[in-house]
């Protein structure tokens, strides 16, 4: 068995910026100096729709670029939650959106209101920064330095502080 | 445009784009189709900032002839498009392999046939790289199995279409040209770079398909004091219509001998895994890096598996799979539609060993799980 | 020194290999006079031509030159104009190639304004594959997939070229042979996409079935139904029908595709300068 | 005054002629006739008034017309 | 019983997939009660689409209906209306589907004049695949494949379709959701080839680059630009090329293919008879 | 229309039209393109006869389009083409393998790559018949020898895609397709007819994609009170857009059966010559003649030599060629191209003969005696 | 005369509604307000007009507009 | 070895009718019970150039179509002559257009002036009915009377007497 990798599906609506949110994961891990592949799957609609980033993480070389068994699922919408039932084992942390998704139950199932908080930060749009800081914190395969970092060189001025804030919140808010 | 040079970190279609331009590429014509749309884009931003054009041509068949026009009047051309345009682009494709006019043609492969899942990865389109225009012609096809080939194949694409002045296929798919991964762009004058062959007689008397032992006519842009006639029907020397037998056959001939006898030059394959293997995977593209996990997995299993993973499609690697033939006792063919590349290792199979077909066809990859099990089953 | 229509014409591969009578050997005597009187070197002109009768043209012709496949001329043509704007490049094509199966590439050419001249020969039907009708021949004619007549109405080939965008429209006949050298030379000249279309006897198949079979009572038919536009623009609406408009149709300004191009993105070839060829 | 009468040399290159009769049909002057098997013939070259109606619609390139000085 | 537009509506495939504020929503509502109005049966009507945005609509509709290639929606119709021309027959395609890719197949259809009605959904850009421009983009425009703006002008598509023969032409945009309605009911019992085009927002690709993301503003910008026919010929020349023309553009009476092809050529469904739908 | 009966002597393209009427054809969409011009010739005179319709299209993508809808509207159709317009109409005869829509593609193989020689004939577009559109897709193809053939296959290619809902090609090449030869038209009540299949359950709750175990839908033509949904894009039982991976899985998994469980019925050869040979002989079309006659030659040499003929060509007869390659010492593929029937032969040889391939390619066909050089050569 | 007042029912389906806001900009009469999400609220119904440029324009078939007798 | 066949070139130029006079004569053949296939080879001039009709004739079956060891060639242009020089035996007729074609005299060579016969005759267009009356008397295939009934069946009342008269005419005039 190669390096320690992780596998990370960020899935939830198109238009959520999850795409963008699993490039910048992979940017951060690739900052790192780890290696980092991502991979997506969307359907034809531009807003709505299912969408989906899957980041793979690694020390060593990274071959398959799907998560076959994923870390940590994040799942924004039902879709997005139930699409992966099957494929996950007992391990795998499900983070989900309580505004939008019905758990199981599952042991590892964690909800948290990110529509809500996004709203309560003054745009929906942010719930992908926010997002992301819940996922670095129960899965830390980057800091959330290296995280900041990739946001600042990514997003424009006037959006940087309010997603920097985001991924704050998302980070303290969650409780591993 | 501000080169990238050193690590970046990308997707697929991005640095397809980066190594056309880097290759010498001046002139793009297309029509945007999914999975294939971020090449237009970034070839319509980039072009005009090394005096290029990207031209967005009406359907698939303007966009291939038009970059044909651009690189007889001398500019190196690409166009992408995945399954539905590369369907329309058949004629013409047979046009440019008949009158010898190089350009890249990137084929980022989705789920088919006819419009099927647009945005979901295939590898269905092999054998109509080989086979899709109508007579008998040949073709080079690579494909990439990481963001770093996506750049490498592509530079190479353009360099083997200049030196043997025939269209080259990338043919990609929707996994790897989405897909992110670090890539290395090395420096401009590390890049090896081939242009195409001018002639060196006299313009006068000059006949533009007459060649030498190498069997590669030396053509200029049209423009210089050489007259250039291209031509889509059967042509002598001149270029001129001929419609004996002889010119016929001659013609046709050397259009295969030319790549024929440099298969060496022109076909890459890489072996993974142990020298000597039980199993050989053969696989290409995306599926090529599961069956490198699967290798891995395998020997963790202590199953002895190694993967011939081909990286020039066409013309096929008839000499490497026959050593794996040769050596394994058994085959596996993993592929992302009903069984295409497996035809060509059991028509080159007088080895014996049994060679067998995994296939997927949902628009998604397969995986490593999948490969495992499909080993076990053969080697147990 | 001046050149001469024969400069033009490859003799090794003469003589064509058209029908006796075909209108397709005036329309090459006539394009080749028009490079000789603007002394445009052949190197410096490439042809592109299609698949028809008239798509042979470039196999006598001693210009650069393109043959490609039927119905992408313009298509390829545009590839070869944008990739070097210093060459003339000028595209002949059959009612078949232009209208018929290259339609699109004819009103995306006419529309896109690239530095362009098409010549179309329109002789009302398919030539090269045994007298079929196309999108130009006339309703209710006969041809070898219309026994009882077609059912379709032709195109009205110019005005298409108007309506999608064409900067220079012009139509004459293969008798009106100096009409036709002058209106090539003009079009040629003419910034952006230029059109010329001539209508031609093809007395072997549209001639014989609709006509005459008669090269001569063929060219004094094309006399009879040429009307000069403006004196067309005042018949009365059933003549306008057995007849059609000759002459220079639309002549607009449109500054050409590439230097647009170059205007709108920049590069070496700048705004000032864009295409400059034939100007 | 009185100006020196041109001289008009006329040119059929019977090797191109495809005997379309066009050059016949269409000269006003009758400067040609047809033989039996539809090949023109310059029976009146003196009618030639150089109107250029025959040799610019031979579609085979047969005909030459030549001022002499 | 008086059917409802929501007869025509597969209620189990909504919602649709179209963006927030996408026009396509008001065309397929104006469609459906167009259908309702003319009491036509989903069974006896085929919608026939291509691929883009505006090609997904037969997904949502309950008639029957045909989704093909892209660019090919008039072509496959042609054969389908011929076929049985008992059949109502619409096609809908998106600007890129009708005049970019589908460019020829349009002029042909409407040449040819098969009884057939095209709702053409002209949004100024390939809604589906991102927003690249399309053959109908307005020069200078910014698309994703023209982040300078497009160096090629866009087709007046009612024009084009007037040049190439077309019996019925008119224009409206999704904000004049009546006059809409009302165009495509009369489209629709209008014999031969019928346009309807329908200038439509994209909010999110050419809505975004070039006028406002938001859809009220885009309403608001379609009901600027469009001018009654009428008042719009009197405009000056300047004006004309800010703004485009709505209403009815051409009625023509020429009788549909079909209807000719068997007066011609004979047959059960004689000359009499011909293409009775739609009348 | 006067139908023809008993023996005639006419033209291979005449027959395919006499055929094609009497099959029930009622619609003709095409573009004219040598060699395959008189089909669509005739086709415009008898069809308003029969109270069908000639429609000449814009294109070839018109062409197939046109006849797509129309047999989707109820009509039999068909169209006539050669490789440029063949290449063309690859999108959408994709389109209609994946839409299920039955109709019959004439293809009369002419000399290529592209414009190539427009007059002479070839069997260049034999791989490009199976793999010229994109993705994983199905097709039935058949090869007339003779004349009498192309009556007799046309009416089986209709019937076979009627019975399938697929098209079916009819390759044919210039020699057949020119060749006058006797045929013998039958009685009409002596053909057997086979119409597409209708549904049997009510209208209400219908769904034209959904099958019983023949995994054959059964659709009605537009305009009954069944509502028919037909779809390019992945679609569920119903027609409408679905894009599960298990549903397009599924989709192009029945479209592969039911051609595949049918083979039997698809599938025809002939056997020429002694039962047991040395060298059998695999050929199609003209030149299974030419491969008659050198059986026939090669007799009267004392040489032991047979012929496999393969009517249909896609599918691919597996188990009549296994049974080939079983039997015989040698085996000897000749064809107007430059091997492509020969590969499906090498792939399926785990029996070990030599498979030898003998090509022409400059516009002429082979002659007897060049294939008795070659047997001679095998055989020495 | 004096008319009956028209009734007229509004009814929004929030599940089909995906917030355009077209609804609310384009109500000559101001019936509609959005909410902070962005989705409409009928604010005013005794406005309404029945000038139908709302449910017409609706791109989701939100809206139903139903007179009462 | 099958049945006698013969095998039957007629080569000239498109628009002399030759393809009609090879369907001709093997619907003659087929009329006297025999089996004919007829193939052509020709170019893309629709008049001029290069056209040939092969003609095999068979009391057996017909496999091979075309001409591999033609009984007779006839050329009515030099292009016809010249293709065939190469591939045939020393038994093959060859007969050619005096007019037309300049032999290389060999022994089986057999000059006609057909283009000035037929002009002769009044019509440039019966060269190919005077041809196959020719051809019928050196190589006595079908009868003359056969090829009488086909011409009768298949030209207009107008032109037919004409080709009659050259048919015989060529038939009569022919020194075998
Ligand atoms: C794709 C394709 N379809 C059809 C043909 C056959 N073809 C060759 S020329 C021609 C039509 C020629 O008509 P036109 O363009 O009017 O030229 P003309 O012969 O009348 O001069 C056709 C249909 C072809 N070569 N390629
Ligand atoms: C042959 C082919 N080329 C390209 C595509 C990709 N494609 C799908 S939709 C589309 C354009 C859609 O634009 P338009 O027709 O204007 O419809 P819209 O999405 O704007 O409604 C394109 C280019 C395709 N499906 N098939
Ligand atoms: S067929 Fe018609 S167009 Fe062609 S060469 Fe003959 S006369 Fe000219
Ligand atoms: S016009 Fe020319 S080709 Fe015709 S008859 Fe006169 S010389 Fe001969
Ligand atoms: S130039 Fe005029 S007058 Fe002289 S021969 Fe020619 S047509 Fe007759
Ligand atoms: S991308 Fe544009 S056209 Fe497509 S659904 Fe969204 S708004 Fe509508
Ligand atoms: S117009 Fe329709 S979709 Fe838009 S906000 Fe109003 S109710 Fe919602
Ligand atoms: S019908 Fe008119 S007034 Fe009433 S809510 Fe709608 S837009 Fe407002
Ligand atoms: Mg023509
Ligand atoms: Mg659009």
């Amino acid at each position: 068995m190669g390096a320690k990798q992780w596998q990370i599906v960020l899935g939830g609506t198109g238009g959520q910026g999850l795409i963008l949110g699993g490039v910048s994961l992979a940017k951060a891990a690739v900052a790192e100096g780890k290696n980092a592949v991502q991979t997506q799957t969307y359907g034809i609609q531009t807003r709505g729709g299912y969408s989906q980033a899957e980041v793979v993480i690694s020390e060593g070389t990274v071959y398959f670029p799907k998560c076959d068994n994923p870390d940590l699922v994040l799942a924004l919408s039902q879709a997005a939650y139930d699409r992966y039932q099957s494929k996950i084992s007992a391990d795998c942390i499900v983070l989900y959106d309580r505004d939008a998704v019905t758990s199981k139950g599952r042991a590892k199932d964690l909800g948290y209101p990110f529509q809500a908080k996004a709203l309560d930060l003054g745009n929906e749009k942010v719930i992908n920064s926010l997002a992301l800081g819940a996922v670095l914190k129960l899965c830390p395969v980057v800091s959330k330095e290296s995280m900041a970092k990739v946001l600042e060189g990514a997003l424009p001025a006037k959006a940087l502080n309010l997603n920097l804030r985001a991924l704050e919140l998302g980070y303290g808010e969650i409780i591993n | 445009m501000n080169r990238p040079v050193g690590v970046q970190f990308m997707q697929g279609n991005e640095a397809c784009v980066y190594a056309a331009l880097d290759a010498g590429a001046k002139f793009y014509g297309g029509y945007p189709i999914t999975p294939s749309s971020e090449i237009a884009e970034l070839s319509a931003k980039f072009l005009p900032q090394v005096d290029g054009v990207y031209l967005q041509m009406e359907d698939e068949i303007g966009s291939i002839a038009a970059i044909i026009g651009a690189s007889a009047a001398g500019q190196k051309s690409y166009t992408a498009t995945s399954g539905p345009g590369f369907s329309l682009m058949q004629e013409n494709l047979g046009m440019a392999v008949y009158a010898e006019v190089p350009l890249v043609l990137i084929n980022v492969m989705r789920n088919g046939p006819s419009t099927g899942l647009a945005t979901r990865p295939a590898q269905g389109d092999v054998m109509q790289a080989r086979w899709g225009t109508h007579g008998d012609h040949p073709i080079i096809a690579l494909s990439p199995g990481s963001v770093q080939e996506c750049y490498d194949l592509t530079v190479r694409a353009f360099n083997l279409s200049e030196k043997y002045r025939i269209p080259v296929i990338l043919l990609g798919d929707e996994v790897i040209g989405h897909m992110r991964e670090s890539l290395t762009i090395p420096e401009a004058d590390k890049l090896e770079i081939i242009n195409r062959k001018l002639p060196t007689v006299p313009a006068q008397g000059y006949k533009p398909y007459q060649t030498d032992e190498d069997d590669i006519p030396a053509i200029p842009p049209y423009g210089t004091d050489y007259i250039v006639h291209i031509s889509s029907s059967c042509h002598d020397e001149s270029g001129y219509s001929h419609s004996a037998p002889q010119t016929a056959d001659k013609l046709v001939q050397r259009l295969h001998r030319k790549i024929d006898k440099n298969k060496k030059d022109i076909i890459q394959v890489e072996w993974f895994g142990p020298e000597q293997a039980d199993l050989t995977i053969i696989a290409y593209g995306a599926i090529s890096r599961v069956a490198k996990q699967a290798v891995i997995n395998a020997q963790d299993k202590g199953l002895s598996v190694n993967l011939l993973r081909l990286i020039t499609l066409w013309p096929f690697a008839d000499e490497e799979v026959k050593a794996a033939l040769e050596k394994a006792k058994a085959i596996l063919v993993p592929e992302l539609n009903l069984g295409q590349i497996v035809h060509e290792v059991e028509r080159l199979n007088t080895f014996g060993p049994p060679v067998h077909s995994l296939s997927r066809i949902d628009g998604e990859i397969l995986i490593p799980a999948q490969i495992m099990e499909k080993i076990e089953e053969v080697l147990k | 020194m001046a050149l001469s229509y024969k400069d033009y014409l490859e003799q090794s591969q003469l003589p064509h290999m058209w029908c006796p009578g075909c209108g397709d050997g005036i329309i090459l005597r006539a394009y080749t006079e028009a490079l000789a009187e603007l002394n445009l070197a052949p190197k410096d002109v490439v042809t592109v031509t299609g698949i028809g009768c008239w798509g042979k043209a470039d196999d006598y012709l001693s210009t650069q030159a393109f043959h490609g496949t039927h119905g992408r001329a313009l298509a390829f043509a545009t590839g070869i104009k944008t990739a070097n704007p210093d060459l003339t490049v000028v595209t002949l094509m059959g009612d078949g190639d232009a209208v018929t199966i290259g339609g699109n590439h004819f009103i995306h050419a006419a529309r896109r304004n690239v530095n362009l001249t098409a010549i179309v020969t329109n002789n009302y039907n398919y030539g090269m594959t045994g007298g079929q009708y196309s999108a130009t021949t006339p309703l209710e004619s006969k041809t070898t997939t219309s026994p009882n007549g077609v059912a379709e109405p032709g195109f009205d080939v110019c005005f298409l070229a108007e309506a999608a965008g064409a900067n220079f429209v012009a139509r004459t006949t293969v008798y009106h042979a100096v009409a036709l050298k002058n209106l090539i030379k003009e079009g040629i000249l003419h910034p952006g996409f230029s059109l010329v279309e001539v209508i031609s006897p093809c007395p072997t198949y549209f001639g014989r079935f609709n006509v005459h079979p008669s090269p001569v009572n063929m060219m004094n038919w094309l006399k009879e139904k040429a009307i000069p536009v403006q004196k067309y623009r005042e018949l009365p609406l059933e003549e306008q029908h057995e007849h059609f408009a000759v002459g220079k149709l639309v002549k607009k300004d449109r500054p050409d595709f590439y230097t647009t191009y170059r205007r709108i993105n920049g590069g070496k070839k700048g705004a000032e300068e864009g295409d400059t060829n034939g100007r | 005054m009185v100006s020196e009468p041109r001289k008009i040399r006329i040119e059929i290159d019977k090797k191109s002629c495809k005997r379309c009769g066009i050059c016949q049909g269409l000269c006003p002057q009758a400067v040609y006739s047809l033989a039996k098997d539809g090949s023109p013939e310059i029976t009146n070259p003196e009618r030639c008034t150089n109107c250029r109606l025959c040799d610019l619609r031979c579609p085979d390139f047969a005909i030459t017309l030549e001022v002499l000085a």
